[in-house]
């Protein structure tokens, strides 16, 4: 049917863990340019369908395709366009903002492109400052700065504006409407509503609750 | 960009994140030191028993250093979410692996290595051992703290680790210290000493080629929850 | 009742600290320089050989000066970290801090001349002597205040909990002491204890008398200085010290 | 309100902590096992030598296993906010934080004290030994948990904790560990043990009255940041 | 000029940390049936205020009252009144979520009273499963379970919101307006936009990035 094969396309995609079906058949695409947005009530399984599709999970069922080729066949293609930012931020309290910042981009990365993405994220007293004497806020834009220097194709967000103010918010917002732009893919997860168009949802039931209540 | 993510990088920033509390730096060395002191007063101070213990107590102590710092090897990476990131980062985890538990010998198995003459007079150890003990730690060490981080793989995702830790891997570091005492008491009784010396160096070899690729499928493994 | 306390409160200003100590400082110093090489040059040169021993008895100007301090300096860490706690002095954390790294290698040159001392004497560096033990652990208190002091990222937070270790510590000392004591007696015979000095003649006491009050001066002039440099850069935004810096360097440009 | 946040209730929620991770239970017992089979093989295998050290060894391996086991005595607890909650709660803390030793104490001192005939069994200990020995734990214990709580409330807000926790209460150790291990020297020897053994129980008691108070200071201190 | 004192009040409140002035002269006051929302981009000093307030930090300078006694001497009284959800929740992960929550109420409580409240943030289902494997927003109920269960007056909740869905935020803004309408007060901070109209705002601003930017 497809004639250009989507980005990311996810078919039948189930995961048990413990004899609980957290993820029940799950079928979705992902095309270049696009932000899918993940949505369901707490506990539904964003942050597993997100590790799934990351392959930090492994599926108990269903297939993975990257640009229509199975992910066996092309994982390190696949890894090597791929950012997941997850509920923990991998932001390592000892080191400094930069110290974290450079790590975590994975590639080797001049200091003033480093300063100027901390700049961006309004850190810009802190780049010398160890994490941990940082607020909740800012430790995620530490994070978060990953984005402005991100290559991969496609991003993997778990609840990326948990702990920002407003304004942080809204540079979250703009940053992805600028690799969706570019023509980059973004999927990500938020309870918070997002003031941007070009979104599409998908939902996910609480198989538990529903059962359960 | 893979190759920074590669071992030197992972040697450098864990050395650098040790470094940053500086009062970690040194406290393998005074852990040492420390713990070699407790033999005489808990045993004896009597010198012509100590001499027959030391190399025996050296070694035990190596080990409990070791153990005691092997924890953290992991744990805090797992909990902020790196190890997650390096899971499912694109090239091959074992020389990152490699370049943690490196970072992890340099700040344990070396230091000790390098105070073990002095354990050796407080001990009363005779002068012939000194030479051996040092190879001997050289060499034993790399195994415990690769042995210590598989040991940490495998707890990593238990909250309270360590104990646990300690009852996996001290099976595993049977062989290595009844050599790794045996080369100092071999060199003491005048016997040839490469012969221990030379069977640790072979477990070493082993254990580099194979503990990173264990640490690494175990790290794959446990982590996932 | 105010006056009587207003001289304890300037005590503990830095700055009155760094400027009346910039007086007679100097004077300290050529008086510990005096006592020093004076002492060293009597007691190694002049002094008559030790009957037994021969002339390796002579490190003793060193070892007895140093085992003093580094047990007084303890105290005096301890102290300073209590008046820390109680009064909350800035002053007396900086005395605390700077007298830790000063107090340990005191210790450690006590250890060091004491098995270098013991080599000729003991016929090995190294016995388990009761007193050695306990010189050994007091070391080991000072590495953990060092140690606790140079681990916490906040100074404040460093300054009070080394503070406690330090008076933890000093309730220990005298047990440690005793416990040792005790111990030692209970497993070995006192073949080559020095509990009981020798009554040294008096052409070799007095050059060690010198000796000791040298350190004692000594070991003042180190701690004042050392805090006189944890005082600048604490300090170093304070309208004061930048004073002294513009001065400095007026001084500089003044002499090119 | 107050008085369920005492003594009992820490006790009781730290106890079922523990018990949450059934291998924890059973780990200091086989930690102790364990270390203790390491002597002989390290060392030597001569029950004439081994019986001289024998209560030296027992003594240092329970020091050890509390170290090993005191640096989660607070980590925990920290790190999810838990003593935030407990520093801002209304009544004094110290009943709580003795609860909490409690509970350490009954999950290493108390079944090493009960292992240890086995230990002494494996060591070759003479019989007249047993006995002091055990009661020597019994107390003993109970003051290197305290002291142990002490250095974990100094180290709690530090990532690397357990080694320099290990740098700062080892030397108060030090008296602690000769009057126990005296303890059944003196009864192999045909001494009066009660001398040593009331030491002991003197230092207990200091330490009960005056730790509790000490750790809460501390913890107040530390976990302000 | 105030006849009856208010509930809370604080007078030029300043807290330094390592030279850096976080809190500077703040004064507030919070009175009876009051929600107080304390505002701010991220960094500019929320979380520490409110544990200032909850005496989980000391002052530099400043005083605080308490029914217009200085806290020094109502420190039992004014304690036994207050309940404080930091960023950290303390919620224990191997405990289950009923275990947690009779731990945290901190008073004797029946079976079935948790129970119930368990059931009203919708962990029905979930009540005797040890907490990690629960997800981030069920983790984040169990701590606010605690709501429904306290008796203190004054509340000071740390992003209350964080983590939580539409869902969630719906029952805690619910638990706030019974809480208020019995006559307590609530101290928030929160990022998001909350739907109730009885809220003061005090605006906190950000000392250093003032200064830096
Ligand atoms: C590492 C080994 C040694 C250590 C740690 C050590 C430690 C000490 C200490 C702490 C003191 C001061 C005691 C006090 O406060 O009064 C002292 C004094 C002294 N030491 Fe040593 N010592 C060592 C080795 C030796 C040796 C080998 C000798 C010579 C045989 C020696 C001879 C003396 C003498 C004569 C005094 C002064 C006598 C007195 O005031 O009681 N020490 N030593
Ligand atoms: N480690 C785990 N072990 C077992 N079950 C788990 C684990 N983590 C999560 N679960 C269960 O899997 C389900 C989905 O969890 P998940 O974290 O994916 O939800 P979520 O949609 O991300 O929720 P939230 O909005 O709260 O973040 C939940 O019912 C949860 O109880
Ligand atoms: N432990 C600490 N040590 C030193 N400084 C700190 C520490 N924690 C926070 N700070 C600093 O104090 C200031 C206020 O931090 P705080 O956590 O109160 O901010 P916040 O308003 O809660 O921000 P957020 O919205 O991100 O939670 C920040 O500038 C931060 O850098
Ligand atoms: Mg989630
Ligand atoms: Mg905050």
């Amino acid at each position: 049917m497809v004639v250009e094969p989507s980005l990311l396309s996810v078919k039948d995609l189930c995961f048990e863990r413990d004899d609980i079906q957290v993820i029940d058949s799950v079928c979705l695409d992902v095309s270049d340019g696009e932000i899918l947005q993940v949505e369901g009530p707490n506990g539904s399984g964003k942050t597993t369908l997100l590790r799934l599709l990351t392959s930090a999970l492994t599926a108990t069922h269903g297939d993975i395709y990257y640009q229509g080729r199975h992910l066996s066949e092309c994982r390190f293609e696949y890894l090597s366009n791929l950012l997941f930012l997850g509920h923990q931020s991998a932001v390592k309290m000892t080191l400094t903002a930069e110290e974290n910042l450079s790590w975590m981009v994975g590639r080797p990365i001049d200091c003033e492109e480093l300063l100027a993405a901390l700049d961006s994220v309004q850190l810009t007293g802190y780049s010398d400052m160890p994490c941990y004497r940082l607020s909740a806020g800012q430790q995620r834009r530490v994070a978060l700065a990953r984005l402005l220097l991100s290559p991969p194709k496609i991003w993997f967000l778990d609840e990326p504006f948990t702990a920002l103010d407003r304004q942080g918010v809204a540079l979250v917002e703009q940053c992805m409407q600028k690799h969706v732009d570019g023509g980059g893919s973004v999927v990500l997860s938020t309870h918070q509503p997002i003031a941007m168009d070009a979104v599409r949802r998908y939902s996910l039931v609480n198989q538990l609750s529903t059962g359960a209540n | 960009m893979i190759s920074n993510m590669g071992f030197l990088a992972f040697l450098r920033r864990d050395l650098r994140l040790i470094n940053r509390r500086r009062g970690e730096v040194a406290s393998p060395l005074i852990f040492f030191l420390m713990a070699a002191t407790f033999v005489p007063l808990g045993i004896t101070p009597d010198a012509e028993l100590l001499k027959n213990i030391a190399p025996g107590i050296i070694w035990v102590m190596a080990l409990l250093a070791t153990l005691l710092s092997a924890d953290s090897l992991f744990a805090s990476d797992y909990q902020d979410g790196s190890l997650e990131q390096m899971l499912i980062s694109p090239q091959l985890l074992v020389m990152p692996v490699l370049g943690k538990v490196t970072a992890h010998w340099l700040t344990t198995g070396l230091p000790l290595t390098l105070v073990s003459p002095l354990l050796g007079l407080l001990l009363s150890l005779p002068t012939a051992g000194y030479l051996p003990m040092m190879a001997g730690l050289a060499v034993g060490t790399g195994c415990l703290s690769l042995l210590a981080a598989l040991g940490a793989a495998l707890t990593v995702s238990l909250q309270k680790g360590s104990l646990l830790l300690t009852l996996i891997v001290m099976p595993l570091y049977m062989p290595i210290i009844i050599f790794g005492s045996a080369t100092a008491q071999y060199s003491i009784e005048g016997l040839a000493w490469s012969g221990p010396l030379a069977i640790l160096g072979a477990m070493l070899a082993v254990a580099i080629a194979l503990c990173p690729l264990a640490i690494v499928s175990v790290l794959r493994l446990t982590t996932i929850n | 009742m105010n006056w009587n306390w207003n001289w304890f409160y300037r005590m503990g200003s830095p700055r009155w600290f760094y400027e009346s100590t910039s007086r007679w400082l100097p004077w300290l110093g050529a008086l510990t320089v005096l006592l020093l090489a004076s002492g060293l040059v009597w007691g190694l040169a002049f002094a008559p050989q030790d009957a037994k021993q021969g002339n390796s008895f002579r490190i003793i100007y060193l070892h007895v000066p140093a085992s003093f301090l580094a047990l007084a300096g303890y105290f005096l860490m301890a102290a300073a970290g209590a008046i820390g706690l109680i009064w909350k002095m800035k002053l007396s954390y900086m005395v605390m801090k700077c007298a830790a790294p000063l107090g340990a290698v005191l210790t450690f040159l006590a250890l060091f001349t004491g098995a270098v001392w013991g080599k000729p004497t003991w016929g090995s560096y190294w016995v388990w002597d009761a007193r050695v033990t306990s010189m050994l652990i007091l070391l080991f208190l000072y590495m953990g205040v060092l140690a606790l002091q140079y681990a916490f990222d906040s100074k404040d937070v460093a300054n009070k909990a080394s503070a406690i270790l330090a008076l933890v510590g000093t309730v220990n000392i005298p047990i440690i002491y005793k416990s040792v004591d005790w111990w030692f007696t209970l497993h070995q015979p006192a073949t080559i204890s020095f509990t009981e000095a020798p009554s040294m003649h008096p052409d070799m006491f007095q050059p060690l008398l010198v000796m000791i009050l040298g350190f004692y001066c000594f070991y003042a002039v180190a701690l004042i200085l050392s805090v006189r440099v944890e005082i600048l850069s604490r300090e170093r935004k304070t309208s004061w010290v930048r004073g002294l810096v513009k001065q400095a360097t007026h001084k500089n440009l003044g002499a090119e």
